[in-house]
């Protein structure tokens, strides 16, 4: 496996504008295999904007993405999926008409895996985010909650899974789906190994999970390092000011 | 205390079912002053304001303006109560000239064509630089005097009470100073304001009474000079809350 | 006709195909009109009750069927406004051959055949097209103008914006429904000399209004004239030098080839999805 | 599971009763019939498209259309035999079919029903236009398939063609490919960050309910000795739209249930053309508006209640849970 040379993800001088506004301005961000990762900044400071450009959705103007060294900006989305990485998305984009099972098999299915080793895996899957009971539910009628946890451990089917780009996973998520949303996060990091990158304004929960934190502000990251580290640096304090 | 002009009690709202933005707010908006409400961003700021202004019906909770519950009323009747809402980014016609956008500002009486003239009048000199550029089509302005004109558009029916989202956001430092600079006036006009806003320290300058907004919570209220001293200690603690 | 479609449109983003049978009715209340009541001279004021009916019913239709979307009962909304107006169009197709007959009626010519110059030209397409620009005229000026005119602008432009200036966008989007068919109407009424009147003369108009609208750009009103103009190039391009009798081919094709390029025709606004 | 066997159990009676009918009826209804399947394939073909993919095209009466014409027309002018004419046609419309899927790749909602309206105008105007080649408005004497005009042969013909159709569309459905193509439609953002291919699978869908369509038409046109432009006009796009709401719109059972019954009233209504068009066009609004499943919805929902007494309400995929 090359990965222990390169890192898992080097974004290089990523850039990104939209008609005029600059989203991305010149954003470097490395992260290790292993890590949960940290990505928070007071509004419209261009975090969802870094996901959709790691995903293929945005293409970038320029800079590079490399995933274990080699170049995927300007792939399609299902591609780069492919390769195992996944994401969320801040306002949960479940198949409403299809039930719980069935958004579940639709990652397992585009990978090649068989039927009946999909239905396996998601059933263990569900067992262990305590959906069971709602397996053959369709997704419209989920919560709001129950419909983000859903979206999370959907992406656990992708076999390959290496990096995992998690949207305001928590935001307004009731404390019980919270707490599920938690352990699973730290069993697939510790058990698999899988890397995380969290984007979310809950600076509890993200003190309490992530290693490393990088703040962006305004589409340029104004810092990087642990929690404490960040949180003293007086630059960020003046961005949370609305400097 | 001086009576409160808007009541908010145990709100909780949100957009999708299942998903609480608010929990079991409340607060009050005392007459003829600026309430300020400050919090990071996706506390609910935004959703609170969105609820008084009946954009968004909230699953609990009662509202009160001037004693009335209002929280099933339509946007438009609140119009007419004399509350008016500033929403976050620009709530103006850009293809519209600077006049036209005030005149449908001001749609409540606009049969009424001796008070248009004169609340016209009265933006006018609020904010002279519009009364300039009033034929020119609002997309051609700079965002300093968009923000202008979209508070000259909501001021111009007079109101009690006037909801306002993030004034400052993406304007440049010298023209956020002048934006709060007509708040002030506005104020002075007898117009209570409420103001949610992300640049804590201008809100802070500009405010009477503060409320912090966390996670859909209030954290802290109070007049102030409380906040004042401790601000940047109460930053430090939301970031590494422990 | 392409004006009204792509004025609904540009307020309440649903494309009603069933427009071309809102001229026909407006047609059949010309037709009525002229032949029980009023007889040819007073043709103008048939269009113009012809046009006042087709707002009614349109704004009947609104209520009902369109409004429901806008109040969040339905979910997929392009899917429910097509399969609706397709309906209603074949509804009304019907009707009016159980009220009517299949039979096609002639109303009596508008104006006796001028001539402008060397080119003979008959009444009524004078009178079709004379009445076409005082219609327009009408319209511009009630948009520009009038403050109605301005608040459907607005409408179109910033809904959120029209909700804090205290203006009830429900109400509007029902009038804003009817002005469209009312537009309809007129048409039919003033064409109804020129196509005659009978259940399927909705059918061409409709035809050649969506070509325009799609060429120009759904919801842009200035998109409408010039797609006016290079649909009518196109086609006597298409005739002079391919082969006359596919005239109507050269309209789609220019639409298709549109679309393919801009797939929001060339004056449209795309929506951003993700 | 008890519902896939009750489905199979029904799905094999109607099959019995389809093969036996015939000795009871009347050409008249045997013929009419007949075209009660060639309606059933069109109506679950388009279900897969619109339906399933939410690819809303208007343009699948046309590939019919295509097809019956080019096969007839390959026969006329190069005397080739009957089924080499039907098979290059099917090969000839597979092309086209996804020619314009491809076109109509980027489009959605409204553009994609209008791009695809525009290709059915422009096909149903060329036909009618270019009268020496194509016969124009007079039609086109096209050869017939069992060289018999007793529509006995060909009702076993089409009742086996339907048959066969449901059965592909439905292992389709049921397969990794059902999978991609519901989520295609509920979210093609998701379902691309899922992995799925969605520009594969969106022309996949175009081409297979087109290919279908023009076989369909094929055997029509060589059913019925003569066609005409008229098969183009939009009335019959609307017709089928009108049969898969009313069955059921994402149901495999739908398109089925509701062709057979509309055509069924429409025989009923044979003396009034008008008031059947208007019955039917207000079912059709009504059960968009407030009732949005259709008949197989109103099916699943009695059978549900039955089975599980009165545990809860289901909603119908249109109205918001309150």
């Amino acid at each position: 496996m090359n990965s222990e040379r390169h890192p898992l993800l080097t974004i290089e001088n990523l850039v990104k504008d939209f008609g005029g506004l600059r989203a991305v301005n010149n954003v470097s961000l490395n992260l290790t295999e292993g890590e949960i990762h940290g990505l928070i900044g007071p509004n419209g400071s261009g975090k969802t904007t870094m996901i959709n450009l790691v995903t293929g959705i945005y293409k970038i103007d320029h800079g590079a993405i490399y995933f274990f060294g080699n170049r995927i900006d300007g792939l399609q989305p299902n591609i780069i999926a492919g390769k195992g990485i996944m994401r969320t998305f801040q306002i949960s984009r479940v198949f409403k008409d299809m039930t719980v099972l069935e958004n579940m098999m639709v990652p397992a299915l585009s990978q090649k895996q068989s039927m009946a080793e999909a239905r396996k895996r998601s059933e263990e899957l569900l067992e262990f985010a305590l959906l069971t009971r709602l397996k053959d539910e369709p997704a419209k009628n989920l919560s709001g909650g129950q419909n983000m946890l859903l979206q999370i451990v959907r992406g656990f089917m992708n076999k390959d899974l290496r990096l995992y780009l998690l949207d305001e996973p928590f935001a307004g998520v009731h404390q019980v789906i919270k707490g599920v949303i938690l352990r699973t996060i730290k069993k697939m990091n510790e058990e698999k190994g899988i890397t995380f990158m969290v984007v979310s304004h809950e600076l509890t929960t993200i003190q309490y999970l992530c290693h490393q934190i990088s703040v962006l502000h305004r589409g340029e990251m104004i810092a990087q390092g642990t929690m404490e580290a960040v949180a003293n640096d007086p630059q960020v304090i003046d961005a949370y000011l609305g400097g | 205390m001086i009576s409160a002009m808007l009541k908010v009690e145990q709100v909780t709202s949100g957009y999708v079912e299942g998903i609480d933005i608010l929990t079991d707010v409340s607060l009050e908006i005392g007459d003829g002053m600026i309430t300020g409400m400050i919090g990071p961003n996706g506390a609910g700021k935004s959703t609170l304001l969105k609820v008084i202004f009946a954009f968004l019906n909230p699953r609990q909770g009662k509202i009160l303006f001037e004693g009335q519950e209002i929280q099933n009323y339509l946007p438009s009747q609140l119009k007419w109560m004399g509350m008016s809402y500033v929403p976050q980014g620009f709530s103006i016609f850009p293809q519209l000239t600077v006049e036209d956008n005030l005149l449908l500002g001001a749609w409540i009486f606009r049969r009424n064509k001796k008070l248009l003239e004169q609340r016209l009048k009265e933006v006018y000199e609020f904010f002279p630089l519009l009364r300039e550029r009033r034929k020119e089509k609002a997309t051609y302005l700079s965002g300093g005097f968009l923000r202008m004109l979209c508070i000259g558009k909501e001021i111009i029916t007079k109101p009690k009470l006037l909801l306002i989202d993030e004034p400052s956001e993406g304007l440049a430092p010298k023209i956020v100073k002048e934006i709060y600079n007509f708040l002030l006036k506005v104020k002075e006009q007898g117009t209570t304001i409420f103001l949610v806003d992300q640049n804590i320290m201008k809100a802070l300058e500009v405010s009477d009474y503060m409320y912090l907004l966390e996670m859909g919570q209030i954290k802290q209220r109070g007049p102030k000079e409380e906040f004042e001293e401790h601000i940047r200690e109460i930053i430090r603690d939301s970031l590494i809350s422990r | 006709m392409s004006l009204g479609v792509n004025f609904i449109y540009g307020i309440m983003k649903v494309i009603n195909w069933a427009m071309g049978e809102f001229f026909m009715v407006g047609a059949y209340v010309q037709y009525l009109l002229i032949v029980l009541f009023l007889g040819v001279r007073y043709w103008y004021i048939g269009v113009f009750i012809a046009a006042l009916s087709t707002f009614f019913l349109g704004a009947f239709v609104q209520k009902i069927l369109i409004k429901p979307m806008f109040i969040g009962i339905i979910e997929e909304k392009t899917e429910y406004a097509t399969i609706v107006t397709i309906a209603l169009a074949i509804l009304f197709r019907n009707l009016a051959i159980l009220i009517g007959g299949p039979y096609i009626y002639t109303p009596p010519d508008y104006a006796p055949p001028t001539h402008i110059g060397p080119l003979p030209l008959s009444g009524n397409n004078f009178i079709a097209f004379i009445g076409t620009i005082v219609i327009l005229a009408f319209f511009f000026y009630f948009l520009k103008k009038t403050w109605i005119g301005k608040a459907f602008q607005a409408v179109s432009q910033n809904r959120t914006g029209v909700l804090t200036a205290g203006i009830d966008v429900l109400k509007f989007d029902t009038i804003a429904f009817g002005i469209g068919t009312a537009l309809a109407g007129a048409g039919g009424a003033l064409l109804a000399p020129v196509l005659l009147v009978y259940p399927l003369c909705g059918v061409i108009p409709t035809v050649r209004g969506f070509e325009i609208i799609v060429i120009g750009g759904l919801g842009s009103i200035p998109g409408v004239f010039i797609a006016g103009l290079s649909l009518g190039i196109a086609e006597s391009l298409g005739a002079a030098f391919i082969n006359p009798s596919f005239i109507d081919i050269y309209g789609f094709g220019l639409l298709m080839l549109i679309l393919l390029i801009k797939p929001y025709g060339l004056f449209g606004k795309p929506e951003r999805s993700v | 599971m008890v519902k896939v066997k009750l489905t199979y159990l029904v799905s094999t009676l109607f099959l019995l009763i389809a093969l036996v009918l015939p000795i009871f009826l009347t050409d008249y209804w045997i013929y009419a019939l007949t075209i009660t399947y060639y309606y059933v394939v069109m109506a679950v073909t388009w279900n897969l498209l619109g339906g399933y993919t939410g690819q809303f095209s208007l343009s699948h009466h046309t590939f019919a259309v295509i097809g019956s014409y080019t096969s007839a027309l390959l026969i006329i002018q190069t005397g080739m035999p009957l089924w080499t004419g039907m098979l290059s046609s099917w090969i000839f419309n597979a092309i086209i079919s996804v020619l314009l899927g491809i076109l109509c790749l980027r489009m959605r909602g409204i553009y994609l029903a209008l791009t695809t309206w525009a290709f059915a105008e422009i096909v149903k105007t060329y036909i009618r236009m270019d009268f020496e080649f194509t016969g124009g408005d007079r039609g086109l004497k096209t050869a017939l398939f069992f060289k018999t005009i007793n529509p006995l042969p060909y009702y076993y013909l089409f009742l086996g063609f339907a048959v066969l159709t449901i059965i592909v569309i439905a292992l389709i459905m049921h397969s990794r490919i059902g999978y991609y193509l519901r989520a295609i439609r509920n979210d093609e953002v998701a379902a691309q960050t899922m992995g799925v291919n969605i520009v594969r699978w969106k022309v996949f869908a175009f081409m297979a309910a087109s290919v279908f369509a023009s076989i369909a038409g094929t055997l029509y046109g060589h059913f019925t000795g003569l066609i005409s432009p008229v098969s183009g006009e939009f009335y019959e796009m609307a017709l089928i739209i009108i049969f898969v709401v009313i069955g059921g719109m994402r149901s495999q059972a739908g398109p089925v249930v509701g062709a057979v019954s509309v055509r069924f009233l429409a025989e009923i209504l044979k003396k009034w053309p008008e008031v059947r068009m208007v019955i039917l066009a207000a079912v059709v609004i009504l059960i968009m508006r407030f009732f949005n499943g259709g008949i197989m919805e109103f099916v699943r929902r009695v059978v549900q209640r039955a089975k599980r007494g009165e545990r809860r309400e289901p909603v119908s995929a249109y109205e918001r849970k309150e």
